[in-house]
């Protein structure tokens, strides 16, 4: 069960590579929706018995990291009409770089850190890790709304990875609430997106810097 | 009557005077003067041999329990709050009238009153966190009263340079106060001289301290703030506020140990302060300019009659008690010219604020003549001039004698102290001589000769309202200079609140005499001038253009002015003054004009800070160009952030 | 059961809000919620409840130091909300009103919040709630504020979920449950896992630092605060700045149980001072007085950090200035408010002479002014005393130097812009502007309050504060 | 009544003898200058010439015009009474004396420069302010003699003061003082008092509108304060602690002599300096007392 784990964290990984070097930007929301996907499904596996809580928070997540934002961004994207990031402040190969490095980093780092036996073989602090930098090159290297809110959403499926190391420890409330948080989180940016969209007739948040010293 | 109700009413009367001055201003004047009284009542009390008057009351305010105490130190100082505080309210009814200033008017009284009472609170409060506070209000009070012109852009700025620099004081007060607090446990203030570990916390308090007395080069913000405020502002600035800063250090030296090398850094300090100064002030054409930069020479004498006393009672013997005896007289020295040049120096503004007044011009250089339109401030000037340069029959020259008699008594006694003495007593007598030649400049420029404008032609005597408080002072420093002797005990038991043991009240011999002869010469000065006046009218005195060495047509621009009399003394000290000269010589054989422009800068503001704050502005544009408004960058602060804090933690042992 | 009404009440409130019909009557709902939400409060600070430490919420001791403060600074911003959302008849207050309750609900849940899991779901709750808050003028200005406001924030607040994450795994490392209320963590104390709870510590800071706007995490803060109504900015400044300051305050607390305490003091002590000194710098340069609130604000936040590094003296002074800031400040920003809305302008090369049209709301400002760089007697001298009082005590003369030099240059700062618009003669397109907007009690008496509640705070500051904030020491600092 | 009596023999010694000294000295000048010169009671008959003179006054001038003169009269009269008359001793004396007689003469000058600006003459101007500021230095240079005297005899009161050590010091001492007393009475290299050429004078450019009476008071005055200040030079080098009353009144006058034949000498022969110079001749002056200072400090310390 562990091996069909990692074979998702994996594939999890590849497409944050695919999010950093894809310069198109459906692309790139089909990796993070994907991604979304990949990561709802983990509870799956790695609770024994699963209870219905379980099951409605990862359909949830599923649902929401899968579809909901996905459409919501495309919507954007469509009313924008903006195919591609254009002139990236950090390029494509630089950032793929980036990325490979930094999950390699990952997981030699994670090789390091003091694990319990039962994570030490998985690749679940390592996914995280690679992901969170993968979001991080993504929200300072792109300049596309749109592209950032995609880096924020592969730093957050990070985040979530490592969180499912306490999936056993920390109440179904609790992740409830994370995950509500998250989503509501990602419904405002979309629309605060969708705003400046109509705002500046553009999502090039290079324009946005009129609020400066 | 004892102080307390005294004390307690003259609260009262200038908070009533406080609640008043917003729309009665008569109203306002009754009550101040009657609190004013009630202060110098209290104040001559203790002073007159009273016991300390204390009060401890559980009542807590900011949490620590109240503690008010008033003991002859801080009688002495009170009683010039009392005295100029009453002086300036009077002058100020006539000066700041609300017909003259519809707006200000009653802000300046409200602010004036808060100024009386928070300088009272400074000197009652016994208190570490209640002397704070009273310090802060009385720092603010002062400002708003500087900047009570504000849409005047110089007076605006004056009044920031005195916020800003005496912020630097609050801040090493607030490190002095809160570490005293913090190794005694306690914000009580009081003796605690056996604790040596204390003594390095002077260093604090005389940055604190003398950057409110003025004291170079600390003094930055005085000349402008003192300059531009209203006169009776700053006569009360210039004769009692820069005091308090002399009586915080009195405060601190006597309760705390101080390091060795305090007494002779007071020295040093002192004799440049004095010597600077002066020199700063010869070289001013702004008269009120002139009189601020004379206050910092001033605090420069007091600074050293008070490092003489330290200097005495450290070398004197281990406890502080017994001191050599000559400390004891550079120490009267000190506190009498507390006195002193707080009472010449605000009849001096008074003066200068009347003229003001009259011409609407400090430009000495535009004045000229004034004696026959106002012979009233022309002679009380006059007055003040010849007290202020330490002149004899003048209560100047008391105090100044006493600080000499002092540093030459150290001389002659060869102790190591003399070592200090030496160079100070010939500094003072620079600094008296550069004095008379200031003092003769600005009374003449001012009052004599021809008046050099319309402006002082059309001049006008002040109201009876300016007179009047000019008129008392004047006789104040006439007590002082004719009686010095009586003076004396005053002194002494200020001296004896100081330091236990110190209160000698018999006076030295010499005083009496010195007294005598004050009398004898002011008498024989009358009636020689007396009898000269007769013979000189009794036979027909001829009026006549000045003769001028044949002119034919005089005019007054020919008359010397500011520059060109201060030109030889200046010149010895330009490296510090730093004159800048604009000139337009003469040109062919019919020159049209020619012009010559001089300006002597602040030096340590314009050229030490000036450009230390050039750098900080770079650095803080620096800093500003990071908030550019990319929001890529702005998470990659937060990302170098992260990372910053975890090589902290790394760094700080963590893993 | 009390203290979760204390949640409940504003919720329930904005709900209410969310269905109220009619645009003119809404607003009243704030400040009703604001008395009863105050009344409570106090009811709570004088008979603090009993709480169970393993409870996940709780009005303990140090909800009870801090939340009445907020109270008081939401009670005053909906008084003057009234009169504000007046004049804005032109837009609809529906989501305003509605999530202005539920940010004052979500602060009371952060504040109480004793297990990490819910505290980041409050905190994270406010940063979104208040997202209509910020964009409320609607202007282009105001979606870009929004949008950096979000992005930096929401960074951050994912920053710190990793954090608890990190520490629950700290405790699961160490043959804990992974329960991630605070009590639980500490009682692991040494147990914990070194590694984990550094990291947690390091994740932690950065991410409620960028929440109360820690240099360099404050960038989105001159945006927001400058581009929010008054209100807002007051809330923001005076109540989730608080709600992340408490936060640090509590994982402070586990990491010191865990025994790394020095450590973790000396990153605290490190951010805030670097806070104070990059804030002197930026208010020595700025020219925009709503902006300079913003830096101010990041100054104060370096304030409490140094206070929270220096041992229980400065915890005490960092509460007790945290309450001296909440109430000043907000007496500023509602001042500020009403200068800006006269001037119609915000910068010093158009605002000056404002004492001429606006005087009373410019003397609040200047006498506000004062009070936020520690004049006497108002509560912040007191506080930033016992701050310095402390690092003398701590023996750290050098801390206690570099932080009065940072407060001298904030002054000087401060001073310099206040001054500058408050003096001087008005402008001319100020004359017409200021007609507009006259100065009426409605908007006058809130921030007056306010000032009042901070020089009382420190003239006669009040046993059961004293005592709260001593309790909350107490908590924080077990003594075995 | 002794006392008395003695007071007022005091005063008008002092009154009658000081207008020799400047007959004197344009006797010496004359006599280098192989001429006969003018009597040495010249400065007698004019001051009761001028005496009997009326007034003429600026149309700008004050009432000040006309005290400041006779006040600066009072005080150098006052400070030459302080001065002790070697065995004889002061007319009073107390602790600190020398300093009120050093004050006394700066009152003169302060009165004498404002009389001056009072006519509002720029020459009168720079008069006054070279006056007062070439005698900043020479104050400086006083003030260290007299600490040289208080060091060498541990007193600050003229009185005991005025016993001055043989050797190095005395002679030091004596040349600074020489200095001083040249600057102090406008005397040649520093200022000439009988040019014609009101731009090179400082004292006498000063009282250029003065007549009558008034200008009788400041020369006599003038008078007073050259003679003042021979004796006090004389004193302070010459020991007359020793000698009986008359041998003491013999070398006392002859020494003062001696100094008044000098300053005729060093008129007749040195000429005036350029005014840029006069500050440096100053501060040797000062230096030199400042070395009499630390011989009297090795001295004591020996």
């Amino acid at each position: 069960m562990n091996a069909y784990l990692n074979l998702l964290i994996g594939l999890a990984i590849g497409l944050n590579l695919l999010a950093l070097g894809s310069s198109r930007l459906p692309s790139l929301i089909n990796a993070v929706a994907v991604q979304g996907m990949a990561l709802g499904a983990m509870p799956f596996l790695l609770e024994e018995h699963i209870n219905w809580m379980v099951a409605l928070v990862a359909c949830a997540t599923v649902a929401v990291k899968g579809f909901v934002i996905p459409i919501l961004l495309r919507r954007a994207m469509r009313t924008a009409n903006i195919e591609r990031e254009v002139v990236p402040s950090i390029g494509y190969v630089p950032s793929l770089l980036l990325g490979a490095g930094g999950t390699i980093a990952a997981v030699a780092f994670a090789r390091t850190l003091p694990l319990l036996p039962e994570h030490a073989g998985s690749l679940l602090v390592p996914g995280s890790l690679a992901s969170v930098l993968t979001g991080f090159v993504l929200l300072i290297g792109r300049s596309k709304a749109i592209s950032q809110v995609c880096g924020y959403l592969i730093l957050e499926n990070g985040i979530y990875l490592f969180g499912l190391l306490l999936i056993h420890a920390t109440p179904l409330l609790v992740e409830a609430g994370i995950l509500l948080d998250l989503t509501v989180g990602v419904f405002v940016i979309g629309i605060i997106v969708d705003r400046i969209q109509r705002a500046f007739d553009s999502l090039d948040t290079r324009k946005l810097t009129v609020l400066r010293e | 009557m004892t102080p307390g109700p005294l004390l307690l009413f003259a609260a009262a009367g200038l908070t009533a005077g406080l609640v008043a001055g917003r729309r009665h201003a008569p109203a306002w004047l009754g009550f101040t003067l009657a609190g004013a009284v009630a202060a110098l009542v209290a104040a001559a009390q203790l002073l007159l041999g009273g016991a300390p008057w204390e009060w401890r009351s559980e009542f807590a305010v900011a949490g620590q329990p109240l503690h008010l105490r008033l003991d002859a130190l801080g009688a002495l100082f009170l009683a010039l709050v009392a005295v100029v505080g009453g002086a300036g309210s009077v002058y100020a009814h006539g000066y700041w009238s609300d017909r003259d200033y519809p707006q200000s008017a009653p802000r300046g009284r409200l602010w004036w009153n808060t100024l009386l009472l928070s300088l009272g609170a400074v000197l009652l409060s016994w208190n570490g966190l209640h002397f704070l506070i009273a310090w802060e209000l009385f720092t603010v009070a002062a400002f708003f009263l500087i900047t009570l012109e504000n849409q005047r852009r110089d007076v605006r700025a004056a009044g920031w340079l005195y916020l800003a620099a005496s912020h630097l004081g609050t801040m090493c007060l607030f490190a002095f106060f809160a570490a005293l607090a913090a190794r005694t446990g306690s914000w009580e203030l009081g003796p605690m001289r056996e604790r040596a570990d204390l003594a390095p916390l002077f260093w604090l308090a005389l940055v604190g301290f003398g950057l409110k007395a003025g004291m170079f080069p600390l003094h930055i913000w005085l000349p402008s703030a003192h300059a531009n405020a209203p006169s009776h502002v700053s006569a009360i600035m210039s004769g009692v506020t820069i005091k308090l800063g002399i009586y915080g250090l009195l405060r601190t030296a006597g309760w705390l140990p101080v390091p060795a090398a305090a007494p002779w850094t007071l020295i040093v300090l002192g004799a440049v302060t004095a010597l600077l100064g002066i020199a700063f002030a010869l070289a001013q054409s702004d008269v009120k300019r002139l009189l601020a930069y004379c206050s910092v020479e001033n605090i420069g004498i007091i600074l050293i009659g008070l490092g003489g006393a330290l200097l005495a009672a450290a070398d004197g013997s281990t406890s502080l008690t017994a001191g050599a005896a000559w400390g004891r007289l550079a120490l009267a020295g000190a506190l009498l010219h507390v006195w002193n040049h707080g009472l010449f120096k605000s009849l001096l503004f008074f003066g200068a604020g009347s003229v003001l007044h009259a011409t609407g011009t400090r430009e000495m250089s535009r004045l000229g003549g004034l004696w026959r339109a106002m012979p009233w401030t022309a002679s009380l000037f006059a007055l003040g001039a010849v007290a202020i340069s330490g002149l004899p029959p003048l209560n100047g020259f008391v105090s100044e004698w006493l600080v000499y008699l002092g540093l030459f008594d150290a001389v002659t006694s060869r102790s190591p102290a003399a070592w200090a003495a030496l160079p100070a007593a010939i500094m003072l007598g620079v600094t008296g001589a550069l004095a008379l030649a200031t003092f003769v400049k600005a009374g003449s420029l001012i009052f004599l000769g021809a008046p050099r404008t319309a402006a002082a032609r059309d001049a006008h005597e002040c109201s009876p309202w300016m007179r009047g408080p000019m008129v008392a002072v004047a006789a104040a420093c006439g007590a002082i200079a004719l009686a010095p002797a009586l003076c004396w005990p005053l002194i002494a038991r200020a001296a004896g609140a100081w330091q236990p043991g110190w209160a000698d009240l018999t006076p030295p011999a010499s005083l009496f005499t010195l007294g005598g002869m004050q009398v004898a010469l002011a008498l024989l000065a009358f009636a020689a001038g007396f009898a000269l006046w007769r013979r000189a009218r009794a036979d027909d005195v001829t009026r006549q253009l000045t003769w001028d060495c044949g002119y034919v047509v005089p005019t007054a621009r020919m008359q010397y002015t500011s520059d060109s009399f201060a030109g030889i003394a200046g010149g010895w000290f330009a490296w510090i003054l730093q004159p800048q000269r604009r000139l337009r010589r003469p040109r062919g054989l019919f020159p049209e004009g020619a012009s010559r422009m001089e300006r002597v800068p602040e030096t340590v503001l314009e050229r030490l800070i000036g450009p230390v704050a050039a750098v900080v502005m770079q650095a803080s544009l620096a800093v500003r160009r990071l908030q550019h408004g990319r929001l890529q960058y702005y998470i990659a602060y937060v990302v170098v952030g992260l990372a910053g804090l975890g090589t902290l933690v790394v760094l700080g042992g963590g893993s | 059961m009390k203290a979760l009404l204390l949640v409940l009440l504003p919720l329930a409130g904005a709900a209410l809000a969310a269905v109220w019909p009619s645009d003119r009557t809404r607003p009243w709902l704030l400040p009703v919620v604001g008395v009863l939400h105050v009344a409570l409060s106090l009811w709570l600070l004088f008979v603090p409840p009993p709480f169970a430490s393993t409870a996940w919420f709780a009005f303990d001791p140090l909800a009870r130091a801090v939340l009445p403060a907020v109270s008081l600074l939401f009670l005053a911003c909906a008084a003057y909300a009234v009169p504000y959302l007046g004049v804005r008849a032109e837009r609809s207050n529906r989501v305003f009103v509605a999530t202005f309750l539920a940010v004052l609900g979500l602060l009371s849940a952060g504040h109480g919040a004793r297990h990490l899991g819910l505290l980041w779901i409050a905190t994270e709750g406010v940063t979104l709630a208040a997202v209509p808050l910020i964009h409320f003028n609607g202007t282009s200005r105001a979606f870009e504020a929004t949008w950096k406001y979000l992005l930096v924030g929401g960074t951050g607040i994912a920053l710190s979920l990793l954090g608890s994450f990190a520490l629950g795994y700290a405790s699961l490392y160490g043959g804990g449950s992974g329960d991630l209320t605070v009590a639980a963590l500490a009682s692991q104390g040494a147990k914990l896992s070194h590694p984990w709870v550094l990291a947690a510590w390091v994740l932690l800071l950065a991410g409620y630092g960028t929440k109360m706007g820690l240099a360099p995490m404050h960038t989105w803060k001159p945006d927001a605060y400058g581009e929010a109504p008054g209100i807002v900015g007051a809330l923001l400044a005076g109540g989730v700045t608080t709600v992340a300051f408490t936060a640090v305050l509590r994982v402070r607390e586990v990491v010191a149980a865990s025994g790394s305490g020095a450590i973790a003091d000396r990153t605290l002590l490190a951010i805030g001072l670097f806070s104070m000194l990059v804030s002197a710098l930026f208010l020595l340069g700025t020219r925009d007085f709503k902006r300079m609130l913003a830096y101010s604000s990041v100054e104060h936040m370096g304030i409490l950090a140094v206070g929270a590094a220096l041992g229980a003296a400065g915890v005490y002074a960092a509460l007790f200035h945290v309450w001296g800031n909440s109430l000043t400040k907000g007496a500023l920003f509602l001042s500020a408010g009403n200068i800006r809305r006269a001037a119609g302008a915000r910068t010093m090369d158009e605002v000056s002479g404002m004492s001429a049209i606006t005087p009373h709301s410019a003397a609040i400002f200047i006498t506000g002014m004062f009070a936020v760089t520690a004049l006497p007697p108002f509560g912040p001298f007191f506080s930033e005393l016992g701050i310095v009082r402390a690092a003398f005590g701590a023996d750290r003369p050098g801390t206690a130097a570099m932080f009065l030099g940072c407060l001298l240059f904030v002054f000087f700062g401060l001073t310099r812009l206040v001054f500058a618009i408050v003096d001087g003669r008005p402008r001319a397109a100020s004359r017409v502007t200021g007609q507009r907007f006259p100065e009426t009690m409605s908007v006058i008496v809130p921030p007056l309050v306010l000032l009042g509640f901070s020089l009382w705070l420190g003239l006669a500051t009040p046993a059961v504060l004293t005592e709260a904030w001593a309790g909350a020491v107490a908590q924080l600092f077990p003594t075995p | 009544m002794i006392v008395f009596l003695e007071f007022v023999a005091r005063l008008v010694g002092w009154l009658v003898l000081a207008p020799l000294l400047p007959g004197i000295i344009n006797k010496v000048k004359a006599w280098v200058g192989g001429r006969r010169g003018p009597p040495v009671l010249q400065l007698y008959y004019d001051l009761a010439r001028l005496w009997q003179k009326g007034v003429v006054l600026s149309t700008l001038v004050s009432p000040g015009f006309i005290a400041g003169p006779a006040v600066a009269w009072v005080a150098v009269l006052g400070a030459a009474l302080l001065l002790p008359l070697g065995p004889v001793g002061a007319g009073l004396s107390f602790r600190g004396d020398v300093l009120l007689l050093i004050y006394l003469l700066a009152l003169a000058r302060f009165c004498t420069a404002w009389a001056a600006m009072e006519t509002g003459s720029a020459f009168e101007g720079m008069g006054a302010a070279r006056e007062v500021s070439y005698a900043v230095l020479a104050e400086a240079a006083i003030i260290t003699a007299v600490l040289a005297l208080c060091v060498h005899s541990g007193s600050v009161s003229l009185a005991t003061m005025l016993n001055p050590a043989a050797g190095a010091g005395a002679v030091l001492l004596a040349a600074g003082l020489f200095a001083v007393l040249l600057a102090e009475n406008c005397r040649v290299p520093f200022d000439d008092p009988n040019t014609h050429l009101e731009l090179t004078m400082i004292h006498e450019v000063m009282i250029l509108d003065h007549s009558g009476p008034p200008l009788a008071a400041i020369l006599h005055g003038a008078s007073i304060k050259l003679l003042l200040f021979a004796t006090l030079l004389v004193e302070a080098v010459v020991p007359l602690g020793g000698l009986s009353r008359p041998a003491a009144a013999g070398v006392l006058a002859a020494g003062v002599l001696v100094v008044t034949v000098g300053v005729g000498l060093v008129e007749s022969l040195l000429a005036r300096l350029a005014f840029r110079r006069v500050p440096l001749l100053l501060t040797t002056a000062f230096l030199l007392c400042l070395f009499a200072l630390l011989v009297a400090w090795k001295g004591g310390a020996a």
